[in-house]
């Protein structure tokens, strides 16, 4: 009895804790307008302090899962739940924190847009379906609130839909999550056709239907049903691909650089924190599901991932085009972790990395929009978000400048940081995973390493330019007008700012396993090798602080680009491994000119061909029509014509002429002469 | 071929020419006097068929009657009537083609029947006793006209009589028929 | 002395001319003048039978009786030849068509 | 009750003609009022709906609801037996939602007549013997009955898109006309086929009877539709070759490619509230033919050609995706999205499995709310500025934001956004095209993949026209005059978008509405089918 009412309770707070944010997109829109900005703060913080009671009550405890029937088909109940877990109660803290501060923040970022609630309504469907997605216990919800969230990232791209790039972007980046999605859903439907089922407990908990499910013979049994064993391997591919494109992994990652062109506090929000955090967020609720074989590729493609990732963003010179390459490196390392099956590690970089990425995105925001000021007060005209003309900013905005650090630091993974705790983990576990492993894996770990050299690389080229550097195109007086951006944004700064350093996590710096978050999680079971534990932080820090130096040397003391310019790999790397190109050359313009030639063949061949029949039967009638006029007809007419035509005939002796009655009458006498005489 | 046969065929092809002339002439005025020709040379065969009056009367009618007729009722009241007749077209016509192709069949069909028949076997020509050169026709003729064939000439008589009234009326000027 | 047949043969010739002036010409004088010629071709025949008809010389009487038949008709039809000329302002056959109807 | 609602269009339509055209302003509210009461009406008999599986209908005609039969045309044929035509109506699980379906887009097509202008007695008096026809076509269960009502939809829709269509009309009104005649005149064959073939046990007559026709014991041995006696007629069984012709017959409408060229034609130079009724129900016609008639009737050669008529289904949705996104008028796009969208209903069909039928149901009766809507926005479009190149137009949004919105609802609805129905009916015709190897073997699995690839492709022409006509700067062809003539949505049109959006999003969050209405006339058709 306790219980059913503690399960009406929870599942209430979940509910309202989704339902919250969807009630100020839904008020917002019906015309709460000049109160949108209260309204969906009002709202957001609630569904935060839900969360956190939520937390609080959940975390730890037994998995909370509550459940009403949804639909009926067939024999097949479909129920619509909540299932709340670690991961869960951890994401929707993640999300609903992130989101109210993001909403503080863009209160003054957003201030004076003509659309500016429109800004917030689509903030609260995003929160909705972002909570939704990680709330529910049913693969289908899932897959809805997926989609949902996908929709308002495009919403939320095209804000300013008046810009051509910005509602190119928002296009790109919905059909390339569609791409993914129509992965997610083919592995639905196997997991459904093979199990008639999509709850994620019944599914994948411990006592599953996954895990009872076994594979002899080159089949996947599961009770009466079975399937080929490819197709879970493909399932697995398929789930992976849903997340590849949520997470940006390459090959489905171009559309987040793309997805800049959206509001910065957005892009922190949605495009650094949360939403592509829902790739790693589904890997990781369908774990049971992915064999050895798609483990495998997941690390190469995470591990390849943050690599191409890192070196592209070496080169770019948009402060929001390099923080998005650099997230899709850490989704990478992330989706790399998931592959080894270090769980727990990559969950724990998860929620790190959401702090400190919102964190730089919203110092960079901040810094765009204070230039963005500045521009328009002095009616200048230059891009704000050109790297290359900035410079020297540090002593005009110590807030923005002192985020922007502590955030690299945690991105460079130096100690003291979160990034620190969570990036080395993933690393050492790499690491240790393989020992086990031979031929190309074995280096997998070593490309990490290098990536974290590279993130250290153009992490600090970005700090450096931004605030250190000579500025370029105006003068060091006029960079010191530009103040801090206000109040109101540098405390959330603040805020995320604490976020990234050890303490939230873990009381010891130097040892995730002792972080609280870690140990939420059950952890895999690799082989531990500790000369790991304190070589490979050794080794990286050294080498990330060398780094630091060389940068610091290059782009603040030599007041230059001293490294080589236009040469093949940095064009390789500045046009972003030329990825675009080629996807445009091999799938977008072929599916276009396929389908003017299916339009073509639709109109001059099928088409023409009933218009043909068409006129076959036209002149077939023509014919029957000829037929009917000429020969049955005719022949009905045709007696009348010949007595018509006799009478013509016999009226043209009746000329008139009397020579000629004369002949005829001659004629007549001949032939009665031959008739008698000659025959 | 003695003298009597060479000057009968003579006549013959200047009847037959004359007459192939003046069907085939298109000036009327011509072709007029060109069937004297033709009548002249008639009158000449019907001399070799020893026929002398009729011969004689041939002449004396068609050249001295019809044909002053002929001339004279359209020359001199008519002028008009032979100016329009002037141009004709020389044209060939279908009409030409059948009526030519009917007097060629005729001609067949007379010429074998003639061809065909022999004459001299005829029972009535083989019995009879044919006129000689010498023999005095107008006088069989007179004879015979007023004594065996007096009603055909007196209904020839009345009859001319009729024709002559009849034409005089016809050719009345001025009033209609 | 010229055989039956020559004469039979000169007439038939004689007639068959007559007869296409008769049938093509567009000139009731030549028309005239055909009928003419085969009412001469009549009576050369009448005549060259009439030698062998001495007896009562019927052949000689009715050429006689052909011709002035002849001479009276050739003078009726030029009357009648006048009047249509007076009424139809032709004298061509084939434009007097007022029989058809 | 069935009557009522089939017949009240008809006296409306026989009170129009009798009223004077003094009244011609308000023969469009005697409509609106017509398809008021019979919306209803249809809520009236779908919340009263029995669900049970005791009246599941399908093969039984005891379990039939609302069925009124009477003795219709009875005649002694002498050695022929006597001829037995009933007036039989009745619905089940796979008809009612129709009526719901049918009620609501007469509805908003007669919200949507409001832009006709000429001719309006002649107008509104097809129209309403349209709506007779369609609904008569959903209820009957007598096939003599049912081919009346179907070959009754024609009439109307030739001269409404011959008479008030676009400018190439008469062509169009034509090609329609010409491929469904052609298809219905093979039916006819067929039906006096079965006609001859089934006997109604209780009198011992030959029967048009759907139901009897159903059941393979009333067959007469030796006759030519026999499952027992298997005829061959032109080599192939007679049977198949039955099932094959009411087949083409109805896929005609639904319709397939290769037999879709009217579509485009059709739905582009019909003025937007015949397109409507087109897209929403005309198709619908051909979907529920096939069920209803091809696989109850022939379930043994529905099973032999599965494969191929998933294949057709497959094609139909990347052909016609494939076809939209080349378009450049944003009504043939619309028409072509619907032969893909349609090719969903083909594929679940053809799945023969409970979720497949389900999801193609679900997806008729999305679809048909879905493209009245697509095409009420592009009717809306087109009645201010005529005009409907996509090229013509650009960033829309700033000026009709109101519309904007509506179309990001049909367009993303169409698309398969989850929340929406059509997701929830593609997502279950793929799960029912993908498990049917496993259940049945009839279906390979590569099918239900290579049909999500139209999802995608739907994503893609939809998202790019929208970018095209609604996003970026305002740049119009007609300058300022299509400016100020480019007024937001009105109240009238509102009242027409609203319900249907709604219908869209309670099918997509509560799909049970739908589900539940019919699972136990879905589980009995799977069961007649496959058993």
């Amino acid at each position: 009895m306790e219980g059913l009412e503690f399960s009406g309770f929870v599942g209430i707070i979940s509910l309202l804790v989704i339902l919250l944010p969807l009630l100020s997109f839904l008020l917002i829109l019906a015309g709460q307008k000049g109160r949108g900005a209260d309204l969906a703060l009002i709202n957001i913080s609630l569904t935060f302090i839900l969360s956190v009671y939520l937390f609080s009550l959940l975390w730890n405890k037994q998995p909370f899962h509550y459940q009403i029937p949804w639909f009926l088909i067939g024999g097949i109940e479909f129920k619509a739940g909540i299932l709340l877990n670690n991961l869960t109660v951890l994401m929707m803290i993640l999300v609903s924190g992130i989101s109210v501060l993001v909403h503080i923040y863009s209160r003054i970022y957003m201030k004076g847009d003509p659309n500016i609630h429109r800004y917030w309504a689509y903030l609260g469907l995003f929160c909705f379906s972002m909570l939704g997605l990680v709330i529910s216990d049913n693969l289908l919800l899932i897959y809805l609130f997926w989609e949902l969230v996908g929709f308002s990232s495009f919403l939320l791209i095209g804000f300013w839909f008046t810009r051509h790039a910005a509602s190119q972007a928002a296009q790109k980046a919905f059909i390339m999550n569609r791409i993914g999605d129509i992965g997610f859903l083919l592995g639905i439907m196997i997991i459904f056709s093979q199990f008639q089922t999509l709850d994620i407990s019944a599914l994948f908990g411990d006592n599953g239907l996954m895990k009872e499910s076994r594979i002899s013979e080159g089949l996947w049994i599961s009770g009466s049903r079975q399937i080929p064993e490819v197709w879970l391997s493909i399932a697995g591919i398929a789930f992976f691909m849903g997340a590849m494109a949520k997470s940006a992994q390459f090959p489905l990652h171009t559309w987040l650089p793309d997805a800049m062109e959206g509001p910065t506090s957005v892009s922190s929000l949605i495009h650094a924190a949360t939403m592509v955090a829902a790739g790693v967020f589904l890997i990781a609720r369908v774990y049971p599901v992915f064999d050895p074989f798609v483990l495998n590729i997941m690390v190469c493609i995470g591990a390849f991932t943050a690599f191409m990732a890192a070196t592209i963003a070496l080169t770019q010179n948009d402060i929001k085009r390099i923080l998005a390459y650099s997230t899709i490196s850490q989704l990478g390392f992330m989706v790399m972790a998931l592959g080894i099956g270090a769980y727990s590690e990559s969950i724990f970089h998860l929620a790190t990395h959401a702090f400190f990425k919102c964190l730089l995105f919203l110092a960079a925001g901040s810094v765009i929009h204070q230039l963005h000021h500045y521009r328009d007060k002095l009616g200048l005209d230059f891009d704000c978000q050109d790297i290359r003309i900035m410079g020297g900013l540090r002593k005009g905005m110590p807030i923005a400048f002192i985020g922007m650090c502590l955030a690299s630091a945690a991105l460079i993974g130096l100690p003291l940081s979160s990034g620190y705790l969570s990036k080395d983990a993933i690393l050492i576990t790499a690491f240790e995973w393989a020992e086990t492993r031979n031929g190309i894996f074995k280096i997998l770990p070593y490309l990490l390493v290098l990536t974290s050299w590279l993130t250290a690389f153009y992490i600090s080229r970005l700090v450096f330019k931004v605030f250190l550097a000579q500025p370029k195109l105006i003068s060091r007086e006029q960079t010191e007008q530009i103040k801090d951006a206000p109040n109101q944004m540098s405390y959330v700064l603040i805020i995320l700012a604490f976020f990234c350093s050890f303490i939230a996590f873990s009381y010891n710096p130097a040892s995730f396993e002792s972080s609280w978050l870690w140990n939420g999680f059950s952890s895999a079971s690799i082989q531990k090798v500790n000369i790991y534990h304190w070589l490979v932080p050794l080794i990286l820090n050294i080498g990330s602080l060398g780094l630091l130096f060389t940068t610091y040397k290059i782009y603040v003391k030599s007041d230059g680009i001293s490294i080589p310019d236009r040469n093949l790999l940095y064009r390789f790397s500045k046009r972003e491994w030329y990825l675009n190109e080629i996807y445009s050359y091999l799938f977008t313009v072929p599916v276009e000119k396929f389908s003017r030639a299916c339009y073509w063949f639709d109109r001059n061949f099928i088409d023409a061909l009933v218009l043909k029949s068409a006129s076959l039967v036209g002149v077939l009638s023509g014919i029957t029509y000829w037929f009917d006029r000429t020969l049955v007809d005719g022949l009905v007419n045709a007696t009348g014509t010949l007595a018509k035509w006799i009478g013509r005939f016999s009226r043209n002796f009746q000329t008139g002429k009397l020579q000629h009655y004369l002949i005829t009458m001659l004629l007549v006498v001949l032939s009665f002469f031959i008739l008698t005489y000659f025959i | 071929m003695n003298a009597e046969q060479l000057i009968f065929y003579f006549f013959a092809a200047l009847v037959l020419i004359s007459a192939l002339m003046v069907v085939t002439m298109q000036n009327l005025v011509r072709s007029i006097f060109l069937f004297f020709v033709t009548l002249f040379s008639l009158a000449a065969l019907y001399v070799f068929a020893l026929a002398d009056f009729i011969a004689v009367t041939q002449v004396v009618i068609y050249v001295g009657g019809v044909l002053v007729l002929m001339l004279f009722a359209f020359m001199l009241s008519n002028k008009e009537l032979l100016n329009s007749l002037e141009p004709i077209k020389r044209t060939f016509k279908l009409n030409h083609l059948a009526g030519i192709f009917i007097c060629l069949s005729f001609l067949f069909i007379l010429v074998s029947l003639i061809v065909q028949i022999d004459f001299s076997g005829l029972d009535w020509i083989k019995s009879a006793a044919p006129i000689l050169e010498g023999d005095n026709t107008i006088h069989a003729i007179g004879m015979h006209s007023m004594t065996r064939y007096l009603l055909p000439f007196e209904v020839l008589s009345v009859f001319l009589m009729m024709a002559l009234i009849g034409a005089a009326h016809l050719a009345r000027k001025g009033k209609k028929i | 002395m010229i055989p039956l047949s020559h004469f039979l043969i000169i007439s038939a010739c004689l007639f068959c001319i007559g007869l296409y002036a008769v049938l093509t010409k567009k000139n009731a004088i030549q028309i005239l003048i055909g009928i003419e010629f085969m009412i001469n071709a009549a009576v050369l025949n009448f005549v060259a039978f009439g030698r062998y008809d001495k007896e009562n010389g019927g052949g000689q009487l009715f050429a006689l009786f052909a011709i002035v038949l002849a001479a009276a008709g050739v003078a009726v039809a030029l009357a009648i030849i006048l009047n249509v000329y007076k009424h139809f302002k032709t004298i061509d056959p084939s434009k007097i068509d007022k029989l058809k109807d | 009750m069935l009557s009522l609602l089939i017949f009240l269009p008809l006296v409306a339509a026989l009170l129009i003609l009798v009223l004077p055209s003094r009244f011609q302003q308000q023969y469009k509210y005697i409509t609106l009022g017509v398809s008021l009461i019979q919306f209803v009406l249809s809520l009236f008999i779908y919340l009263k709906f029995n669900s049970s599986s005791l009246a599941a209908g399908i093969s039984k005609e005891s379990q039939y609801q609302l069925v009124e039969k009477l003795p219709w045309i009875r005649l002694n044929l002498g050695n022929i037996g006597s001829l037995e035509i009933d007036y039989f109506l009745g619905i089940d699980g796979l008809s009612m939602p129709f009526l719901i379906l049918s009620a609501l887009v007469t509805f908003v097509a007669t919200l949507a007549s409001w832009e006709i202008k000429t001719k309006l007695k002649a107008y509104f008096s097809l129209f309403l013997l349209l709506n007779t026809a369609v609904i008569g076509v959903f209820c009957a269960l007598d096939f003599f009955l049912f081919y009346i009502f179907y070959e009754l939809m024609l009439l109307p829709l030739y001269f409404l898109i011959g008479i008030w269509g676009g400018i190439r009309r008469e062509y169009a009104a034509i090609k329609f006309f010409l491929y469904t005649l052609f298809g219905s005149v093979f039916m006819l064959l067929v039906i006096i086929g079965l006609y001859f073939s089934v006997i109604n046990p209780a009198t011992g007559n030959h029967t048009f009877n759907m139901i009897l026709m159903m059941d393979p014991a009333n067959y007469s041995y030796g006759s030519i539709f026999s499952a027992i006696a298997d005829k061959n007629l032109f080599g192939i069984s007679a049977r198949l070759l039955a099932f094959i012709v009411l087949f083409v017959a109805f896929a005609i409408k639904v319709p397939i490619v290769p037999l879709h060229t009217w579509l485009p034609d059709a739905h582009v130079e019909a003025p937007t509230p015949v397109s409507i009724i087109l897209a929403g129900l005309l198709l619908k016609v051909g979907g529920y033919g096939i069920i209803r008639i091809c696989y109850s009737i022939f379930p043994d050669a529905a099973m032999q050609s599965a494969w191929w008529i998933g294949l057709i289904g497959v094609v139909s949705i990347l052909y016609g995706a494939l076809n939209a996104l080349a378009q450049t008028d944003l009504k043939r796009l619309i028409a072509y999205s619907s032969v893909s969208h349609m090719g969903f209903v083909l594929l679940g069909i053809a799945s023969s499995t409970t979720e497949g039928v389900s999801g193609a149901m679900l997806q008729m009766i999305s679809h048909g709310g879905l493209s009245a809507m697509l095409f009420f926005l592009v009717g809306m479009i087109y009645d201010r500025v005529h005009d409907r190149e996509i090229a013509n137009f650009r960033g829309l949004a700033e000026i009709m934001p109101q519309f904007t919105a509506f179309v990001i609802i049909a367009f993303f609805a169409s698309l398969g956004l989850p929340g929406f129905s059509a997701f929830m009916a593609e997502a279950f015709s793929l799960i029912g095209a993908f498990t049917s190897e496993q259940v049945n073997g009839l279906l390979p699995r590569w099918m239900a993949v290579a049909a999500s690839i139209g999802i995608l492709l739907s994503a893609a022409y939809f998202l790019w026209t929208l970018q095209r006509m609604f996003f970026g700067q305002t740049r119009l062809k007609g300058g300022e005059e299509w400016l100020s003539k480019l007024s937001d949505v009105n109240t009238r049109e509102k009242f027409a978008l609203i319900p249907l959006a709604a219908l869209a999003l309670a099918l997509g969050i509560f799909p049970s509405l739908l589900f539940d209405k019919m699972n136990a006339s879905v589980l009995a058709f799977v069961q007649l089918i496959s058993g």
